[in-house]
Parts: structure tokens; C-alpha cells; sequence
């Protein structure tokens, strides 16, 4: 399932609904992102604000939702973004994977949130309090996503 | 034909999205940035370093020579920085 | 935080506290183990029994929680581990593990629960309609485990 | 001595917790295990077959050959497994 929002998510409740009824699935992992207080800089981070392309923002995450069900034997995927003005601490992200084992959730929770930072439309606008910045890409983003081989390097 | 603009490229023009009608000199992305740099001005600047500007075309990501046609939407962002 | 107890728990609340108050937390991965109808056999499952040690149960995830710590960067670990009867589809475990960075947070929580299923004194029995056994040990258990180096072979 | 029993070899022993006192012969868990197992019945058949039996004293894990100590907790059990 796939869910792109601008209000917070219960984690608890999602990963609830997610395995919910399925007495196949083993194993659940979750990753969770957070606004950190000092992002990618030296300045504290008063807020953050999560731009996004709508239309393709959709197809980039079924997609990479849709590559990581066709490589692991998964039983349910979640992705949930957040967008909009974010303060320190807040919840961004939400992505999991259930399966009857665990190596496979593991595996495939990692990638989706590795090719969802590399794939999916959202840039991210810092404030500080001397002003504000735009994030830049990280390289070792580029890497995780391209470590899953075939069209691993973003765009 | 529709285009965006993403980010710091939305910044930069003071544009999020627009309709335009390039001349038929425009066949390709390429030949379309330089016709929106010739605006002058945050257009000029926002395309200044395409190392940084990615290209998406239909919601499909491009390469610079990927032709157009008038019915395209066509957007321009950085790198992104999502999760 | 390590915790072990008969009864359910939240895992929003559970995550959300791990991270309360500390800005520095980028990431947050988990892993929920779950009961499955089908465990190790052929038979349905009709319920679990969780037995453990208590006084070693407490010592061995104290030491995981302490290895994972040494390990990587983090900035909260969590293991909440159940005992007594629980039925498909019911929570038997959540780890957690809380970093700036989502790979530390992953390989991390991957560690908990793969150190966990070796170096843990819990012993399940599963009741079928056909009567009860006793879960047998799995090897690819030692193997994931050992794949940490130093000391993961189990017990 | 304490000895404890958990899982099947509770269940074969039909003891979870006993109080032992061994005779001097029983210096380390081997000859802890001889011992029990020369009650017969259920103890003998618990340890029929050492490789699936684990043993923890004072709540560490040892070695078979470990010696042992008059206020020793001993514990068997089979391989972990839970999580």
C-alpha cells in the first residue's frame, strides 16, 4: 500500500493493518525517518518544508513497491511519505515489509527505502534561523539505491 | 505544452507551472531549456548548471535529447532528496 | 530499554517513546515477529507456548543490546520479548534499534533479533490439532547469527 | 545445588526446579548428568542424546567438561528458540 500525505501516521496501527488477518507473515520490518535537529549542516534546524510531484511521485512509488514484491516473497508493503512543513523529530517516512521470514523483510524494507530516497520526487527546504537551504542529494544515497544493481543509480 | 518546475528550479524562475508554446525549433528538451534560458533573468540562472537538473517527461524520467511533443508535460527538478 | 512480559504491547507507542525528545534520531528500524499459523511444520497452529529463564533471559538481551551498542552508532535499542500462550497472528517480539543513519539502524536491528533467536532462552511449543512439539532450533538461525562474527554461533 | 529443566526436558524429567546434593563424585556438569541420569525413567531418557542438550551455570553458558560448586545453578535445556 502506498500513501503520500500531509498529516502524521500512527506507526503502530499501520503495521497492525498491514499483517492484520494474514497468520502467514513471520516477520514485519519497519523503518521509520525522522527530521533530525542538524540535518545535512552545521545550523540547528528549526523546520523543514517536503516538496513533492504529485503525479509522478505516485508511479515512482508503486513502482519501487512493485520491484520489491517482484525480488522478495513478501506478503503485504507499505510506504507512507509525509509532505509539507515538518518540525524536528516529526515522523517523514513510514515504509515495511511483511513476510513469512525474516531476512526477506529486512532485505526488502532496506530497499524500498533505499530506492524510494533516490527514486521519488520529494526535495526537501531547511530553515534555519539564518535562513533557509535547499538539501542537497547525498552520493552515499546514490549508493545504497545502485548497491541493488539494475537501474539502482537514480535518475 | 505544460511545464513545471520543482525546488529551488521553482525558486529560481518564480514559475511552478506553466503553458507554453515554444517556436518548432523546440523538438527536444535540450532545444527547450535553451529556448526557457532565453528568457533571461531566474530562467537563465535556473539552468545555469544542468549537472544539478534532472528532466521528467509524462512522469517518466529523460535524458536531455528525449524529443517533445506539444501535448507533454515536462518537468524540471534537482536531484531529490525524499525519505 | 530490554522488557519481558506475558502481555501485549504498542509498537507506535513502543517507537515513539524510543525516539521522544532526541532530535538527533534520523532513522528508526524495528522488527516485529509475528506467530504463524503454519510455524516450522505441516499442521496448523492452533497456539503457542512461550517458555524462557527469566535470570539468564535478562542477562542474554542485555548482552545483545550492549554488543549492538558497541557495535554501531545508536541512540536507543529496544527489545521487548513475550512469554505464555499466544495464538496466530499475535506479536511475539519487537527490536528496535535508533540512529542518525538509517544504515546503522538497520544492520543493527538486523543483529537484535538474529543474535536474539540464537542467545535468547526461549523455548516455543506449538499446539496443532494433532497435539503439541517443541520448535526445533534452526540451523539457518546459527548461520545468520555466526554471519555477525565473533561469538554468533549461539550457545 | 539448584538444577533446572526447561522445555522437553521439563517435560521428560516432569521436574521444572529441584534442590540436589550429588555425592563428591560429581565434580563437573558430566558427572552431574551421569548422576541424574542414573535415576532412570524420564531423567535417563532426557539426556539420552547430549548434542541437543544445552547447560547454563549461574546463568552463564558452559561446556560440559565445566566444574561445578556446591551453590551452583545449573540449568539444561535444548537449543534456544525464540524471537
Amino acid at each position: 500500500m502506498i500513501r503520500v500525505q500531509r498529516q502524521d501516521f500512527d506507526v503502530g496501527a499501520e503495521l497492525a493493518r498491514l499483517s492484520q488477518g494474514n497468520h502467514a507473515i513471520g516477520g514485519v520490518c519497519s523503518f521509520v525517518g525522522l527530521v533530525r535537529d542538524f540535518g545535512g549542516g552545521d545550523r540547528p534546524v528549526v523546520e523543514m518544508t517536503l516538496e513533492h510531484y504529485p503525479r509522478l511521485t505516485e508511479k515512482a512509488l508503486a513502482e519501487i513497491e512493485a520491484e520489491a514484491r517482484s525480488r522478495w516473497p513478501l506478503e503485504e508493503t507499505l510506504i507512507i511519505h509525509r509532505y509539507g512543513e515538518l518540525r524536528p523529530g516529526e515522523r517523514i517516512v513510514l515504509v515495511a515489509a511483511a513476510s513469512a521470514h525474516r531476512q526477506a523483510a529486512f532485505e526488502a524494507c532496506r530497499f524500498l527505502i533505499d530506492w524510494l530516497k533516490v527514486k521519488a520526487p520529494f526535495w526537501k527546504q531547511e530553515r534555519t534561523p539564518e535562513g533557509s537551504r535547499w538539501v542537497e542529494a547525498r552520493t552515499t544515497d546514490d549508493e545504497s539505491a545502485a548497491g541493488w544493481g539494475k537501474d539502482g543509480e537514480g535518475s | 505544452m505544460k511545464v513545471l518546475y520543482f525546488a529551488w528550479l521553482r525558486e529560481k524562475t518564480g514559475v511552478g507551472e506553466e503553458e507554453v508554446q515554444p517556436p518548432a525549433a523546440v523538438t527536444d528538451v535540450r532545444t527547450l531549456i535553451d529556448w526557457i534560458s532565453g528568457r533571461g533573468g531566474g530562467f537563465a540562472e535556473a539552468f545555469s548548471d544542468l549537472s544539478v537538473v534532472r528532466v521528467a517527461v509524462n512522469q517518466e524520467h529523460v535524458a536531455i535529447d528525449h524529443a517533445l511533443a506539444p501535448e507533454d508535460e515536462v518537468a524540471f527538478f534537482p536531484p531529490v532528496t525524499g525519505g
